[in-house]
């Protein structure tokens, strides 16, 4: 089999002078890197030396075999070193990726999967979003400017960083904040909560081609991204009938139950976490929002259903909080004349809870470690897609939430 | 003549369905928006994939538009207007569709893309699924008709519509359809978002819009199918009989075209379980009951 | 019209569709022809550039069902002519159908015993 | 006359075009379709020999077979694609040979049998489908249902050998 060639690595180590060799066609050389005129391949570099013909491609050349002694083409001495199916079925397996651009994915996620046949065999996943200069490493900024590079860190989520970032800085300049102001932050936390999850609402119903609930939920969510508090309240009975109807969709529940479990996990954030039985919830130590009558939504059954069913609920309780909030805020920029400290705080943001470390020096800030949900989540796609089938693991990873752009590598 | 009259009519019919289907989605119903369509893609490049096999790359979508086109031919729209009145039609039509499904596997296999390939043996899989519930309803259909002639089966439903006399067939034939033209819900071999359009992936251009012609003339034929099979085809008070076809195919097209924006994509593991613990069972019922249902009350 | 003039018919159809078909690209042809560019000809992978064929051996999880599927097929071949004079031979036609499908459906069953109705 | 010469000829000569290929190309997918369109001018030859139920059934069942030859010749045979240019012939010498005795021989039976008078008028199609029909449930039933057991058997058979029972899956299975 000429593909086992393909993955051996050459002793490249002295300057011994190096050809390019297709894989699949051992009789096209060339003297440069490039691809195959036969079938595309990437050349492989191989060392010139007396035996450059490799002998394993005889075995293809059947007109020239002397059959008597059945040397030809055995199965199984073919296929002994390939990766076996959970069926036993020894099959070559290919990568394919899935990302930066791809419909069912987060832009500039990059998921690389596996196949065996449509099952996924192992994935790697990455995030090609640029966002590593945004936080100050060894350049200290002052703390306005602090907070709006951290409200760009995320454009999926800019409202929940900004706030983060408010809160550290105050928590280290020990800053008091009046209730009113922060039950406005709680409902514009809680309207960007209801935004973000009407789009994995989206986001599911694009991986699963529901265009009624793509439809419906992208223009929720469009209305409530910059709606005041009254326009909030107005989208209530439009989200119950939402609700109403998922309950009555056929094939949801077949698409959705037992599908993308996984193990609780101290590395489960946000939703993710609280379908899978674990109360982690930033909010529920907060007193602002006990005041207000927070309450989690939990489900025990970790599947993408229970993610599903923990979304809508959140979407509710959130509306529930903005009415009791009485405001929301628009959080102007923090006023920390020339304070220093350390300062913490932890927001949950709706994919989770982030939690920001920074001191303060003068009024600017001069380090900051940031942990986000995403990050965590990221590391769980290997174990959420293994053995799936194709659809099945695309629409796990989109239930995970992922923002590409959260994530610190 | 006629079959010229009938081949007009069935492009007339694509270009309805593709005027209802954006009208569904979109709840804009313009007339023009097909042909701008049409002529943007022809205008657009048509990129051949790097090393493909090509014989199978550009005979996919010419054989996917014959194989629809040849399966309208033996469906009447009235007792005239029908292109070859084949004494098997109700097996012909089989034999005609099957031939979607080599289309798809080319156009899957020939690009050498991981989506459109996948794609193409999701198609088989669903194949596998659907085929007997096309069949074994018609077969159920054929024993009220006493014939495989097309006609006929009209005739037979003068007294009753099958979807009356046979309402489990009807079912099966139905759902069955929707897979076969790969409409959504059953998009598994072109979704968007697992698979990135899969094996309409790598067309674009003239051969794309050749592609869509297709689906959209594949649309139409199952749907006249079901009205000649289970909607009493023609027949009806007060209209002519053209225009009793023509209403009914384009109410089926539209049910067609409206489920699928109702519910989420199903998973091949559950049609395929479906298809064969539930759905052949089901039809073999269906058989029985029709069989006992000839017998006593014609 | 006779049989063969059907087929006849049916085989013209099937030729015009062919020139259809080649007269669009001809008309597609006249606004004008696409551009070669690097890297535009390598097959959709969402954005990123691979090279490797994906030829291979491809693991079809619903082989189970094939197997019983091409039994399926092949039975359909004695049902129509069945279905065609079912009402005018009757019950023995019934049963003898009966007989067959219960065979048939023997197959099924134990093909679903033994696990090969699941993907594999 | 002229028309049932034309698709007989026509298609005859696409049958061994595409049985050729099945053999000169290094694609198993290209070989498989390649079958199956060799399948399929053999059905279009029955509609010229006015068999239409036999020619419509071989077109319509043939599509689907050859397909799921198709995919279990990508699952099990080396280098599906052909990209290695594998020769797909063997035993050349002796396929020769046997393929030249053949040809010789059916030649021979076509030129040298004596056929009688040629049958000019055949039953129309839905006769034939009828006559079938009756035939099945009549002369050819023991036949019939003696096809039942074949094919059950055969479906018992594949899947003894290809699926992997279910307790013994479970075991290897990790989850």
């Amino acid at each position: 089999m000429p593909a086992e060639t393909s993955h051996t690595p050459h002793h490249m180590s002295h300057t011994a002078p190096v050809e390019y060799t297709c894989p699949m066609h051992p009789e096209v050389v060339q003297h440069k890197p490039g691809s195959c005129p036969k079938c595309g391949m990437f050349l492989e570099p191989r060392e010139v030396s007396a035996d450059s013909r490799p002998d394993e491609h005889a075995g293809m050349d059947h007109s020239a075999m002397n059959h008597d002694d059945m040397a030809f083409m055995s199965m199984i001495d073919v296929t002994k070193d390939l990766p076996r199916s959970n069926d036993g079925l020894p099959m070559d397996w290919i990568d394919v990726p899935f990302g930066p651009f791809f419909p069912g994915l987060p832009s500039a996620l990059l998921l690389i999967l596996t196949l065996d046949g449509d099952t996924v065999a192992g994935a790697r996943a990455q995030t090609l979003a640029e966002n590593t200069a945004l936080l100050p490493d060894s350049a200290a900024m002052d703390a306005e400017h602090f907070v709006e590079r951290l409200a760009k860190l995320d454009p999926l989520a800019p409202l929940a960083y900004r706030l983060l970032a408010r809160r550290a800085i105050e928590n280290a300049a020990g800053v008091e904040i009046a209730p009113t102001t922060a039950r406005g932050r709680i409902g514009a936390l809680e309207r960007e909560r209801i935004a973000s999850h009407l789009g994995w609402l989206a986001l599911f119903a694009q991986q699963t081609g529901f265009d009624w609930l793509l439809q419906r939920a992208t223009a929720l969510q469009l209305h409530s991204q910059q709606a005041n508090r009254q326009q909030m309240l107005a989208l209530k009975p439009e989200i119950d009938r939402l609700k109403k109807r998922l309950q009555r969709t056929p094939l949801l529940k077949s698409r959705s139950v037992g599908l993308g479990q996984l193990l609780p996990d101290d590395k489960l954030r946000g939703p993710v976490a609280r379908a899978a039985g674990i109360t982690d919830d930033a909010r529920s130590t907060d007193p602002a929002y006990i005041a207000l009558g927070f309450k989690t939504s939990q489900r025990n059954t970790s599947d993408i259903l229970a993610r599903l069913q923990v979304h809508l609920d959140e979407i509710s309780h959130s509306l529930v909080l903005i009415e009791a909030a009485g405001s929301i805020d628009t959080l102007p920029l923090p006023v920390v004349a020339d304070a220093s400290g350390d300062g913490e705080a932890v927001v949950e943001t709706p994919r989770g809870s982030a939690r920001l470390q920074l001191r303060l020096d003068q009024g600017r800030v001069i380090s900051a470690q940031l942990d986000t949900p995403s990050t965590q989540h990221l590391s769980l796609i290997n174990a959420l897609t293994e053995q799936q089938a194709l659809g099945d693991a695309l629409l796990a990873v989109g239930s995970l939430d992922l923002s590409p752009w959260e994530i610190r590598q | 003549m006629t079959s010229l009259l009938i081949i007009l009519l069935l492009l007339a019919g694509a270009y309805l369905v593709a005027v209802l289907e954006a009208w569904i989605a979109n709840g804009r119903l313009r007339f023009a928006t097909p042909v701008l369509a049409g002529i943007a893609m022809l205008g657009r490049e048509s990129i051949v994939p790097r090393q493909p096999d090509r014989i199978f790359f550009e005979t996919a979508p010419v054989l996917l538009l014959i194989s629809a086109i040849l399966g309208a031919m033996v469906l009447p729209l009235t007792p005239d207007l029908i292109t070859t009145d084949l004494a098997t039609g109700a097996l012909f039509i089989n034999a005609a569709l099957v031939y979607v499904l080599v289309a798809l596997l080319m156009a899957g296999w020939g690009p050498d893309g991981a989506y459109a390939m996948i794609g193409g043996w999701r198609f088989l899989g669903q194949l596998i699924a659907y085929a007997m519930l096309i069949v074994m309803p018609i077969t159920a259909v054929a024993m009220r008709a006493e014939s495989l002639l097309t006609t006929q089966i009209v005739v037979s439903q003068a007294g009753l519509w099958n979807i009356v006399y046979q309402p489990l067939g009807f079912g099966l034939f139905f759902v069955a359809a929707m897979a076969l033209a790969f409409l959504p819900p059953f998009d598994l071999a072109t979704a968007n978002s697992e698979l990135a359009s899969g094996v309409e992936a790598e067309y674009s251009g003239v051969r794309l819009a050749v592609f869509r012609l297709a689906r959209l003339t594949l649309v139409m034929t199952l749907a006249a199918a079901t009205v000649v099979f289970y909607l009493g085809g023609w027949q009806g008070p007060w209209l002519p009989p053209w225009a009793w076809s023509g209403l009914k195919i384009l109410a089926v097209t539209a049910a067609m075209l409206l489920a699928g924006r109702l519910m989420p994509r199903i998973r091949e593991a559950d049609l395929m379980a479906w298809g064969w613990m539930l759905g052949i069972p089901l039809a073999l019922l269906n058989i029985f009951l029709v069989g006992v249902l000839v017998l006593v009350w014609p | 019209m006779s049989s063969l003039q059907q087929y006849g018919l049916l085989l013209g159809i099937t030729i015009g569709t062919v020139g259809f078909v080649l007269s669009l690209f001809a008309l597609a042809r006249t606004f004008g022809k696409a551009r070669r560019e690097p890297g535009k000809d390598v097959p959709a992978t969402a954005g990123q550039l691979s090279r490797d064929p994906v030829w291979v051996r491809y693991h079809a999880r619903y082989y189970g069902y094939a197997l019983l599927f091409l039994a399926f097929d092949m039975e359909m071949a004695f049902m129509y002519p069945w279905a065609v004079v079912y009402k005018q031979v009757g019950l023995v036609a019934l049963l003898d159908m009966g007989v067959f499908l219960a065979i048939l459906f023997l197959g099924l069953l134990y093909g679903w015993s033994q696990g090969a109705l699941r993907r594999q | 006359m002229t028309t049932q010469a034309f698709f007989i000829g026509f298609f005859g000569l696409a049958a061994v075009w595409f049985g050729v290929v099945v053999f000169r190309t290094h694609s198993m997918m290209r070989s498989a379709l390649a079958l199956l369109f060799s399948q399929t001018a053999l059905g279009a030859m029955f509609l010229g020999m006015q068999a239409e139920f036999l020619g419509v059934l071989q077109i319509m069942m043939m599509a689907t077979e050859m397909s799921i030859m198709a995919i279990f010749m990508v699952m099990f045979m080396m280098d599906p694609g052909g990209l290695g240019e594998m020769e797909m012939t063997h035993q050349k010498r002796l396929s020769l040979v046997a393929g030249f005795v053949a040809f010789t021989g059916a030649a021979a039976v076509a030129v040298l049998f004596d056929w009688g008078p040629v049958v000019s008028v055949a039953p129309d199609a839905a006769q034939q489908t009828a006559d079938l029909g009756l035939e099945l449930l009549g002369r050819s039933m023991l036949i019939f249902e003696t096809a039942g057991i074949t094919i059950l058997t055969a479906m018992i058979a594949a899947t003894a050998v290809a699926i992997l029972p279910i307790e013994a899956k479970t075991t290897t299975n990790e989850y």
